[in-house]
């Protein structure tokens, strides 16, 4: 929408400090297709909607208790046509998969393919209530049923719990099941063993489930240091939680090794499986000795990240654990139908249930997505989309390692991702500065500064979905801004140029929160 | 396969340049134990895009539709009226594909509509500051619970015994691991919520009371009177809200005094989906509470030219910054039905909300009067918003939602399957009405519960 | 898709001579969200397919008259992600309604509604074959007639034909019909007459149709010049086409009267309906004295223009051309049945029909579009839209008359377009340079030179979607770029700075014409 | 009103800076007897978007959709699987709310894609240029009808007995009025097409000869003999194609010889629709004739920086700037269409189009050996690509087809429908069988036209 400009945009400036704004400066401070979008309640209005409805009657009873609202939400409305153009013209000042190549280390940015959003959205999916009588949603329940299916086959384990909402919601679900079996065998724990390489949900939720986390020392070669791990297994040790591949981008060799310890010393195998496209069809966690993993579906599965959000984390379970599973889960009753067990039949399940973890039964419009992408390719389609994101990964290394410093290029081949340092940058550059040079290039910034393990880390994820001749001109790209790097090319601290937005000042955003808007006093 | 760009040309030049002379070279790392000879067994080859649309169709058809039949169910999940440019609007590319707002310079859309969409839900439940978004009505509530424990330091959580059994659970199975106490009850099947039973269990130790607002019968409580007997022990007020229409029509829980409102967002903008991907809400009446709040939040500031931009702020609260001492282990939340929720709030506008909560009420009455009409059925509520609880003779509830069913009508919820065991809900129906109920599909209602009762 | 970049943009470059590059030029030519894109058959493989299907049995019989193709059809493919991002980025370089204000004159640019697009796709009307038994169609005949009521009432007219593909072919439509009545009538006429303000489509059609074409005087203040006219009427006259409310942007006043004396000499009236949206709702053309007009549902009826069509263009008749209709039309049966009369069926028709234009029943998929604004705005609702799209044109004309030319400011209130011209305008500026300064502005020009009759003509057509706001913004912006083209600024001769493209050169274009694309030379 | 941005206050201020007391003032030029008294009667009031969209769905449920039942109707539109990508880029509203791309600097993404729909059209064609599009198939045939005459300076045309017979009637309709003489005859009901019949009826004064390849029976003929003959004559060789698919297992037009090939694309990416919008397609062999043609041309350029870019070029050849003297009277084309046309095309690519072609032909000969086994039915076609003409035994085709709806089945298209009056066609079923046709599908006509014979 194109109320008068109230950004903050400057008309009067003729040349900002850069120069990149020379030629006449606007009024309304947009640039042709690059267009500026107040605040939505710089715009509406509480009179005005975009929905159609009776007027209020006034004078009909209400049963409200009482309790009827005098004062006003403070919401306002737009028109229909308003509200197209105002989203329409936010979405523009955003990067997404579907713009370009966004190689975004541990997330997994893969295509998502539309057949997954046509399919997601046919009434009898999109529009069936959690609570319906079970007689009326058998479809449904078969597709967490077939779902449930694939995702223990693919990973050649017992059990999966399909209600967890996100990657850091399976891990708790997971590490809950954990502690339920400790519990039940009167075995109390109190620590869980997470490499520092690890991502933040793994500690963040061993906390959060009333363990004391701690690390699990590395080897020079990126890998778990398997004798200083043994060395700390005992009978306080609860669990350890290792990501595999790992997130240095290396697989862990001797998973299964350190799987037997852990079992040996009373202790469970967490896996973090946000990793699982590099080895999906190719490898099964069940074989390795795995207790409990979640699986992302927004990123192994293709369905969008939408932004933030949502995901999907079924947790798949070794036999040990499959008792301790949340409710509610689906089960083929008598007859082929198939049944909800909730705490209504909880007696009638095996009972030792540690309970439940949301609402109702998950993420059933990423469920419909993830079935829709797994029947689309198939065992032998899953196997080659390992082996390309694999393939792409080692191809970016290996094109890139001349000149950009790669810790652990020589632990032997990458998974599907590659991960680079900021070694031997110039003139102070960071690198920060080298992901704000890659935005003008076109290019959403690989993770930077995670893993916390490299200097300046940067993980690089193809993923599978990226032509060869995409790959090639990011690594062009990359090359030359990389070179500006290490020759210390100042232009690149004030990088980008071209962005809706130059650098942002995050710290005047958290000393001040400003998190809602306010009307503006006159 | 049509998902897959590379060529085997592709892949043999590739492989040439990484210095492998096999695929398999580059999984050498992987134990012998592990490694498979082909694809996995007993799953099916590719597909084409036909036989796959041909497959799901197949399991959609087997469900009823809501559209496709008289339809009173709610419990905590509400069918409303999505205007269509919602869906427009999040399946742009740029919405759809995108990830959390990491590079704010090229992230500006995402992070203006979570800016917008914090105070839309700030302002909807009365509140300073609300949170970009959890996972559903049920995890805030339990985030609540644990937050408010971070604040008062105190272990002891109260919760009323109309809060959705099912946010009840979240909370309990929570609280068995992290060895806080929860104070729950079996809710007093009466017109009116026992608040005076709930404020009695309040104690010095108590960090927070949890009370649903609407309850789950329906009913409607003045929640100040809660929230003064809670602070005066020190204690905060967490407001749950599973139906945000409804505060189109009365007070806001901050306004009653509620500390911490949170809720299930679903009713506007996401839809049903048989449970999810649902949106759950989560806000703060008083700023000096924020750095406590789990999730992210969306702060305005500037950049290098001095223009006015959003950023993801007080990040050092989260998983990623603060690890073990993050006040939640939320990462990826649902930003996408956080955008259906703010374009849908967007085309409603205050008028829009209002009218929309009143039509929503008015049909509920009309409702509640045919239905009380029907013999053996007893109305419980004295007020309600859009959903009321009838307690019906004869039969248990459950059996009469699947007999109403086998008549073609989605009557509503039994709420002895919410509360098994509790033998006073076993003949308690909860029926909701939206503007999308009919008066014909309230007479059809009354009709086959007529029928069936029979 | 971002393959190497082709388009010719030169990295090197580190600054344009306008200056408007500075800041680091970028070896991709991308300038972050603004992508360059190289064409489908410059990243696209034979080989390559994003559709899934079974592989070609060589060996398998064929029925296919031994003329199977031995030679390459020379098309290439893309997977689907590849597909998905090359029509993004394309997209990405369009201006539409959704981004901003597009103030097309004689083009009527509204918001196209979202429901629109939904109930089209619906499958009951998207996947129905135009031959399909009739029983098993009713729902889509009864679209077709309920649009057709819609049409006469609102026009005030007793006949409609559907089938016309768009404006142009409406007018055709008209012709025809006028043509087939006096030939009916053994009266054969030569002649139509056409104002010069008319739009191309106008005399095109007469003459495609077989007539010669006149040219009808106007008087200064720029309606028909209704002596000048009515002099030259006479039994050579078949018919007069006149636009209404005309593209100067006025109502016909003497319409009636010029209606009259047309009738009076034996001719028939076509009235060019594509500024009916001024006048829906509040003005019946039949009250007017029309035979014939067509309407551009893409235009008044909220159908999308999808950068170029499709659109449709219904033709309302007077008693006197109805029985000239085309074929195919919609008719209630006896018991309340739809049918449809085709050649099958035409002895069963009036049967003086002038024939078929077109294979099927015209754009079903634009009338389940207008059926459902239609239904959206009911009557009240049109004929507020076309109070709101006057009141809009003449907000804007009355904002910028003390600074821009308007040739017909005096001549009373403007329709739903304000028309200026560019006189005054200082340093050899012309009406382009203005409208590419509106481009920087974030804006889509106004229709430029058109119509003819006005020096430098500029018609702008807000429609009635725009909120005030908008306007606000957009008369703002254009008085700025208007003080520019006064003050004879040479910047604006450069216009636009900030689009995906500078300007193009069309001579170069049209002198060696490259209409497809091919393998460069090695 | 959801779509009208104006508040009463907006209204009140804008009227006051036009200087006007009422909006009636606005429309004083309008004559009293035009003038109405309030909204026009006899039409319903403005709806809610659920109002509406119930009542459209009721509409919709009355027809019966392709997908619902075995369909085997072709006979000009053609029903093939449109992959879900193809939606979603032309619902982009960068694309789908842009006007002729006539301001290029902000239409390069209109504008590359018609330079890319233009070259998979001429290369399907077997010719070197193709235009932005007209409106289909039908006015497609007649451009190029009053194209020849414009180049060849002759005005009349021998129509093939086997094209389409719509398109003839829609050619025989506009030279009524142009004063061409259209030659055109009766389909001979024989296995292969009577080209030596058609041959006979060129002329010296024959502009063009009009052949459908494949033919309205499904036959297909060798193009190079009528093109010889036509080419002999002077005259030029217009071929025809409805299924675009057939022309990825059957040599072009252009390679044998036909100098303007048109036709209709509907059958990629476009859908059944009901008729319409459809896509014309037009294409000439020879450059040469690239001035003579009608409707829009992308062309390549460079802007001022010399990056490439494409604009709309040759416009002197239409209407806005030649009027009278325009090649054609089109504006408004198909654009959107092309798109969807251009984005399916790219998805098939040479491989999709050839696999996609096969599959179809291989589908068709199934169809065709299992039909002719029905007691009563005679296969005409000894070629065909997807679909062929069953001479029927006892009732009319028409009727045939009636009944076996009324069984479910949707059959086919009866040839009698299309050539009222001509008995020899009154017992010719049309039956057309793509990708989306299933075995099983089949089996059911078969057994379901079995019974309707009997
Ligand atoms: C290695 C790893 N573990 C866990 C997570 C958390 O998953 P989610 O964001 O779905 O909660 C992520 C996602 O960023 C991840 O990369
Ligand atoms: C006044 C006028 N008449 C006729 C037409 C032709 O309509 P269409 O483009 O739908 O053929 C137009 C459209 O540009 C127009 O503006």
């Amino acid at each position: 929408m194109n109320a008068p400009n109230k950004s903050g945009w400057k008309p009067q400036m003729e040349t900002s400090e850069d120069g990149i704004h020379t030629g006449p400066a606007t009024t309304t401070g947009n640039h042709a297709l690059m267009l500026e979008e107040p605040l939505l309640f710089e715009i509406g209005h509480a009179e005005v909607t975009g929905v159609d409805l009776p007027d209020i009657d006034e004078s009909a009873p209400t049963r409200l208790a009482g309790l009827e609202r005098s004062e006003p939400v403070g919401l306002v409305g737009l028109t229909e046509p308003e509200t197209v153009r105002h989203y329409t013209r936010l979405s523009r000042q955003n990067y997404g998969i579907d713009l370009g190549f966004f190689p975004l280390g541990s997330c997994t940015m893969k295509h998502n393919p539309r057949l997954n959003e046509k399919m997601a959205r046919l009434p009898g999916f999109a529009d069936i209530h959690p609570l319906a009588p079970q007689q009326t949603v058998q479809g449904a329940l078969k597709v967490i049923d077939e779902l449930a299916n694939w995702l223990k086959t693919l990973t050649g384990m017992p059990g999966v719990a399909m209600s967890p909402k996100a990657g850091a919601h399976g891990e708790l679900c997971g590490i809950l099941a954990i502690r339920a079996a400790h519990t039940a065998r009167g075995d109390a724990r109190e620590v869980v063993l997470v490499p520092e390489s690890a991502h933040g949900t793994n500690p963040a939720t061993a906390a959060f489930a009333g363990y004391e986390v701690e690390d699990i020392p590395a080897t020079p070669e990126g890998r778990v240091d398997v004798e200083a791990l043994k060395a700390r297994l005992g009978p306080d040790v609860a669990a350890v939680m290792i990501t595999n591949p790992n997130t240095c981008g290396l697989f862990e060799k001797d998973f299964r090794t350190i799987a037997d310890a852990v079992h040996e010393a009373g202790g469970y195998v967490y896996c973090d499986g946000a990793n699982f496209n590099a080895i999906v069809g190719r490898v099964r966690p069940g074989d390795l000795g795995v207790d409990a993993m979640h699986i992302n579906l927004h990123k192994t599965f293709s369905t969008p990240h939408g932004g933030g959000g949502p995901g999907s984390g079924p947790v798949v379970f070794s036999e040990a654990l499959m008792p301790f599973a949340p409710l509610p889960f689906v089960r083929k009753g008598e007859g082929g139908n198939f049944e909800l067990v909730e705490e209504e039949s909880r007696e009638a399940t095996r009972g030792q249930t540690f309970g439940r973890m949301t609402a109702f039964h998950g993420q059933m419009g990423m469920f419909t997505r993830a079935l829709t992408y797994m029947l689309s390719h198939g065992a032998d389609g899953l196997k080659q989309v390992a082996e390309d994101a694999v393939l792409n990964a080692n191809y970016i290394l290996r094109s890139l390692e001349d000149i950009l410093h790669a810790p652990f290029a020589d632990s032997g081949p990458c998974m599907h991702e590659a991960l680079f340092g900021d070694k031997d940058f110039g003139g102070g550059l960071s690198t920060l500065d080298l992901a704000k040079g890659l935005i003008d290039e076109g290019y959403h910034p690989m993770t930077v500064y995670f893993p916390l393990v490299v200097h300046g880390a940067m993980l690089v994820e193809p993923t599978e979905t990226e032509s060869k001749a995409s790959i090639d001109q990011f690594i062009t790209a990359f090359r030359s801004v990389t070179e500006r790097a290490l020759a210390g090319d100042q232009s690149l601290k004030q990088a980008p140029y071209y962005a809706p937005r130059r650098r942002l000042d995050e710290t005047a955003a958290a000393r001040k929160p400003k998190l809602a808007w306010s009307e503006p006093e006159k | 396969m049509r998902y897959l760009p590379l060529t085997d040309t592709d892949r043999a030049d590739m492989l040439e340049r990484v210095g492998a002379s096999s695929i398999d070279d580059l999984f050498v790392d992987v134990p012998a134990v592990a490694q498979l000879d082909g694809p996995i067994r007993d799953l099916p080859m590719h597909a084409s895009e036909m036989a796959v649309e041909r497959h799901m169709k197949g399991l959609a058809n087997k469900n009823v539709a809501a559209g496709d039949a008289p339809f009173f169910l709610g419990a905590g999940a509400y069918r409303h009226h999505i205007p269509a440019s919602v869906d427009t609007v999040i399946q742009r590319g740029e919405f759809l594909t995108a990830y959390t707002p990491y590079q704010p310079e090229i992230a500006q859309g995402t992070l203006q509509m979570l800016f917008e969409f914090q105070t839309q839900v700030a302002r909807l439940y009365g509140c300073a500051v609300a949170n970009a978004s959890l996972y559903d009505g049920s995890t805030a509530c339990w985030e609540a619970v644990a937050m408010a424990g971070r604040v008062t330091k105190r272990k002891r959580a109260v919760l009323s015994g109309a809060l959705h059994p099912h946010y009840a659970q979240v909370v309990k199975t929570m609280a068995q691991f992290t060895g806080d106490t929860i104070a729950d009850a079996q809710p007093a099947i009466q017109t009116e919520p026992d608040l005076d039973g709930l404020v009695s269990r309040i104690d010095e130790d108590t960090a927070c009371v949890v009370v649903q607002y609407p309850d789950i019968l329906g009913r409607i409580s003045d929640l100040s009177k809660v929230a003064d007997a809670a602070h005066a022990k020190g204690a905060l007020l967490v407001a749950v809200n599973t139906e945000p229409v409804a505060l189109g029509a009365i007070k806001s829980p901050g306004e009653l005094g509620a500390d911490i409102v949170v809720g299930e967002g679903q009713a506007i903008g996401v839809g049903l989906q048989f449970g999810g991907p649902y949106l759950g809400l989560f806000a703060v009446r008083d700023p000096k509470h924020v750095r406590q709040m789990p999730g992210r939040l969306c702060g305005e500031t500037t950049d290098a030219e001095g223009r006015r931009g959003f950023v993801l702020t007080l990040s050092t609260r989260e998983q990623h910054i603060r690890r073990e001492k993050a006040t939640s282990n939320i990462c990826t939340n649902s930003g996408l039905c956080a955008l259906a929720f703010s374009v849908h709030m967007t085309l409603l506008g205050e008028k829009g909300l209002r009218e929309l909560a009143a039509e929503n009420h008015r049909l509920a009455c009309l409702a509640a009067d045919r239905l009380e009409k029907v013999p053996g059925v007893k109305l419980l509520n004295n007020a309600f918003f859009n959903e009321f609880t009838l307690m019906l003779d004869g039969k248990p509830a459950r059996d009469i939602v699947r007999d109403l069913a086998d008549r073609g009508v989605l009557g509503g919820v039994s709420l002895g399957r919410l509360y098994p065991g509790v033998d006073a809900l076993e003949h308690a129906l909860l029926v909701t009405v939206t503007e999308l109920t009919t008066e014909e599909d309230i007479e059809t209602l009354a009709t086959e519960l007529e029928g069936v009762l029979a």
